[in-house]
């Protein structure tokens, strides 16, 4: 693809980062930064193509560090937002919650 | 291995797999606007990543399975045990380590893919070359860079900007090493550039990524990590260009812009240029020394506090950082709790740049169980606060300075802050008179509405908790 | 440039488009038409094209009847997206209007 | 002539401007999501109109420069002309008639490209001749269609749904046969397809388009060019696709997802489907013909109504498309003016789709100069009507339906309204009982405290203006 063209989708793909990140409220900064930490986690992608397409030691061995750490990324990523996202979603099923959520919450 | 498809990489299907890819990597972010959709806009992000690594997979020779496998189980296990060991009020550290591994793992593929080239033998397209060198020194900086931030996170080296003189002058001068032998390399793309000179280049970057945080105060790191995420992304993004792959730019640009907007975000909460940020060594921790403690306080016990709440008709509480290194937020929850049954109406109001990262106090108290709609933003409660019977200042403090507004010479001058002298009453709980993050003394202690309490944030909560419970 | 290309440009300036539209609100949708309809005038490159490089009559034809068609979209589109846009910006220099405006704006 | 570069259309400085010309455009557009940044931001959009034009007149090959000029002058001849000589109130006209000939344009061209590529006497590649089919019909359906919605909004053909037996059925035919045509040019496409047929799809595809538009009622027209609108815009993508040009791809696919947002947006605050817009025959323009006109009504003359109004302390005037039919907003903003003098309140309620295009009002309004601040929208005003002392309706009708509200089987039920029924005094300006779009009946006019002040509403203005001077 000629650098050019690279360009015009990097430059598409700015303004929609922009536009979209800059809707995100504080509230979800926290979660947003883990979420794009597993989101460039897609170097994986790299990692693969070196790893898979190669021969020599060296290569190899540099290449299954990036699949590693790129793994760490996505996987350890996406979970951790999911459990902070979790967080700020009510849990109807756990009893407890439910019950002290009253204290605090219904009483005004 | 029995599913090996062998796709060809610029074919359209594979080129209409990552367009699918990056569409829910947008579609997953744009529903991490709401808190309601954030986790499933989550998942979706996770479906489009899942899509991209196989296709990736099912590329043409693609071999080597028994490392990629090592590479992804490996990492997996280490994911996974991570993401569920980590406390939520280490956040800050998990992502500078995160982010720290997304730089290193780049810089490594832009040296495998330099190699590549050299192995080649022929001339190196500048196109794909200059790519592949910005994203091995971005991605290096980054990786050493967050490094150094997790550590004085984590409190592996200290949270002390670390100065060395002539600091300045010694990052520019590698920096511009840095460049000129990019441009060497560059400048000898078809006859094979230098494979000395490349890890040079590496090696120098990665102490360029030590000495750029190394000065920076602990208290900055967020800002710093925000900075490198933006840093990682763009890397990220200049490989894919260096690798023809479309999935791998955008999603890199996605990063690169969401870093980007969270830097400039969190340095105009705080009114300070990044600059600033970057180069004056201002963040140093607390070291606990107190300030001119000469003036009157008015001290007050778990008791007190407890009755003053009690008998009030509104409550706000102000939670900040010293909450979060108490881990206080299920306390705090509780002692909500116990004042909502007495028949108070409580709130809190969350400073945008309360804690150490943007949204911090959002995740904690979310953690423990508060309704997101009790949470309200400083636009919100200043114009409530004269209606607000006693404000509970949690382990807060520089948010809550008045000289902000009141002192134009002061380092915070012009930040905004949660209005907590405005409001009938002030009970502040932290456990000492030293002052917060900015370094500066705070009026509000020494107010006549303002009671102390002197404890440590959890216990303090949990003390009061149980006297209105008893009352 | 592949048709795949082109695709992956295309969705990438329709999430631009629908991020960036969407923040505008509906007061301005009688300009934002206007507006759209001039930066829609820029079929007029293909018509550039088309008489630029052809010989035959009736492409030219066809081809001049598109210029015409895309320049008039153009011009007046952002002009009269120009002049609407005027009318919501206060106008300080025209002294009557402002005269005029301390019996309907100060009085409160 | 002097200046020609001779550039490669392929090369990376061409490409380079059409990334500087579409990314004008965007920037463009996001400035106009605020009033006072607006106008710069449609200034901005224009340089990448001006930049994009240039790049194209600067590449290799271009001649027949006399015939281009006599194009671009003559356009620019007319363009100006008719922005300045056009009302505000005929802006949907101008939208429609602006918008067919884009899609004109679109049409035009993709028949010189099919000609272009017949007579390179080679195999026509699927991914450009799809395309160019697609934008082909598409702008050929928007050109028609938008000239019949536009003769419609001028009065040169009646408002009326025009209804032919089986209507329906027949407009699905024409389509099924364009697609099948279409498919069968695809399907010669290495063997030279017909030109007959492909003109023959031209015309198919003319005549869909007026019979898609001629059934739908004149009032529905914004929904309807907003729709074309769109359609002109994805034509417009796909001929960029069939030609190479990313400028033309980007520019297209803005105007495709503004043309969605607004005909959604339309529907939406009207709480009707597209569906039921496009295919249900409903929006007659109102034949004057009253409805029950038994139930007895109160009437008032303009120098009561100047009573009512000047011993107010706030006023509501809720403009509506009488307004922009009269062209009274000049002497609305007159009689405000004059009620300003009196030291009442003034302010305007908006509705959303009050009048006939999203802003309307806001235009005329701002036409007259009346302050941007003063225009509340709905949401806004509505939770303030009980404390206004009176609301003025001028040329309102639908948008204060409280049938909206109370019957659920209104044609109009669920729609969002101004809720002039809770103000203290009501005024309504119109011409007679007859209703306004929907055709139906509105119980305003004969609650106890609404007054109707029978008359034109420039008229009505500016009687109440002078009576309320000569109070
Ligand atoms: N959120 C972000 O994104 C971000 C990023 C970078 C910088 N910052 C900066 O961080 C600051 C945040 O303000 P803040 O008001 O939240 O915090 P702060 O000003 O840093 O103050 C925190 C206070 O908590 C107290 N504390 C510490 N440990 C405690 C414990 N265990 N129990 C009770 N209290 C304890 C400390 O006082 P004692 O030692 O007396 O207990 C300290 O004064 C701002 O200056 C902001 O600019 C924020
Ligand atoms: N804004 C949009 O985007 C849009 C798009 C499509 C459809 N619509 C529809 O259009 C309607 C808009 O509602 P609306 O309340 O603004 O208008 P309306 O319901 O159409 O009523 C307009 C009223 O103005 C009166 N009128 C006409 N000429 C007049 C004159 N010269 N002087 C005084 N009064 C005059 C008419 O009554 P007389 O004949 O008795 O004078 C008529 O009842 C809604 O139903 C909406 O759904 C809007």
């Amino acid at each position: 693809m000629p650098l050019i063209t690279e360009i015009t989708i990097f430059v598409l793909a700015a303004f929609v980062g922009f536009e979209v990140i800059s809707k995100v409220p504080t509230t979800l900064h926290t979660p947003l930064m883990s979420q794009t930490n597993a989101i460039h986690g897609i170097v994986l992608l790299g990692g693969l193509i070196v790893v898979g397409l190669s021969n020599f030691w060296l290569d190899n061995l540099i290449g299954t560090i990036a699949i590693f750490f790129g793994t760490i990324n996505i996987v350890g990523g996406f979970l951790v937002t999911d459990r902070m996202l979790g967080m700020f979603v009510r849990k109807p099923k756990k009893e407890e919650p439910a019950e002290k959520k009253t204290g605090d919450g219904e009483k005004e | 291995m029995p599913l090996v498809a062998a796709l060809d990489p610029q074919s359209a299907f594979v080129q209409a797999c990552y367009i699918v890819s990056f569409s829910l990597f947008i579609i997953g972010i744009r529903r991490g606007t709401h808190p309601t959709t954030a986790r499933q806009g989550n998942m979706i992000a996770a479906a489009g990543m899942l899509i991209a690594v196989a296709t990736t997979l099912a590329l043409k020779g693609i071999g080597n399975w028994g490392l990629i496998a090592i590479g992804l189980v490996a990492g997996t296990i280490v994911g996974v045990v991570a993401s569920r060991r980590v406390q939520m009020t280490a956040m800050p550290q998990m992502v500078a380590l995160y982010n720290g591994l997304g730089g290193g793992a780049v810089a490594l593929i832009a040296w495998a893919e330099f190699r590549h080239d050299l192995a080649l033998g022929e001339a190196i397209p500048l196109d794909a070359f200059i790519p592949t060198l910005f994203s091995m020194v971005v991605g290096s900086i980054s990786f050493w860079g967050s490094n150094i931030a997790f550590g004085k996170l984590q409190g592996l080296i200290s949270g002390q900007p670390m100065k060395i003189p002539g600091q300045q002058v010694l990052n520019a001068l590698l920096l511009a090493g840095i460049v000129a032998a990019c441009i060497v390399l560059g400048l000898d793309h078809n006859s094979g550039p230098s494979q000395g000179l490349f890890i040079a280049v590496l090696i120098a970057a990665a102490i360029l990524g030590n000495l750029f945080v190394l000065p920076i105060g602990g208290a900055d790191m967020p800002v710093v990590i925000s900075l490198l995420n933006a840093f990682t992304g763009l890397s990220a993004a200049a490989a894919g260009i260096a690798l023809d792959n479309t999935v791998l730019i955008v999603a890199g640009t996605l990063v690169g812009s969401s870093g980007t907007i969270l830097t400039t975000a969190m340095a105009t909460a705080m009114n300070r240029s990044i600059g600033n940020i970057l180069f004056a060594g201002f963040g140093a921790t607390p070291t606990g020394g107190a300030a001119t403690e000469e003036r009157p306080v008015t001290s007050i016990g778990a008791q007190d506090a407890a009755i003053k709440l009690a008998y009030a008709d509104s409550v706000v509480i102000v939670p900040g950082y010293g909450m979060a290194v108490a881990q206080a937020q299920h306390a705090v929850k509780e002692m909500a709790d116990e004042l909502g049954k007495k028949g108070v109406n409580v709130n809190y109001a969350i400073h945008p740049v309360a804690g150490r990262m943007p949204g911090h106090m959002n995740v904690l108290l979310a953690e423990a169980d508060v309704p997101y709609e009790k949470l309200k933003e400083m636009d919100e409660v200043n114009p409530e606060m004269p209606h607000t019977d006693v404000a509970v200042v949690i382990g807060a403090n520089d948010v809550t300075n008045p000289a902000a507004k009141d002192d134009p010479d002061s380092p915070i001058a012009g930040m905004p802050i949660i209005e907590v002298d405005e409001a009938q009453q002030v009970i502040v709980i932290k456990r000492s008179l030293s002052p917060g993050f900015a370094g500066i003394d705070n009026d509000l202690f020494y107010h006549e509405k303002t009671s102390m309490l002197f404890s440590d944030a959890k216990q303090a909560a949990a003390d009061i908790a149980a006297e209105i419970e008893n009352l």
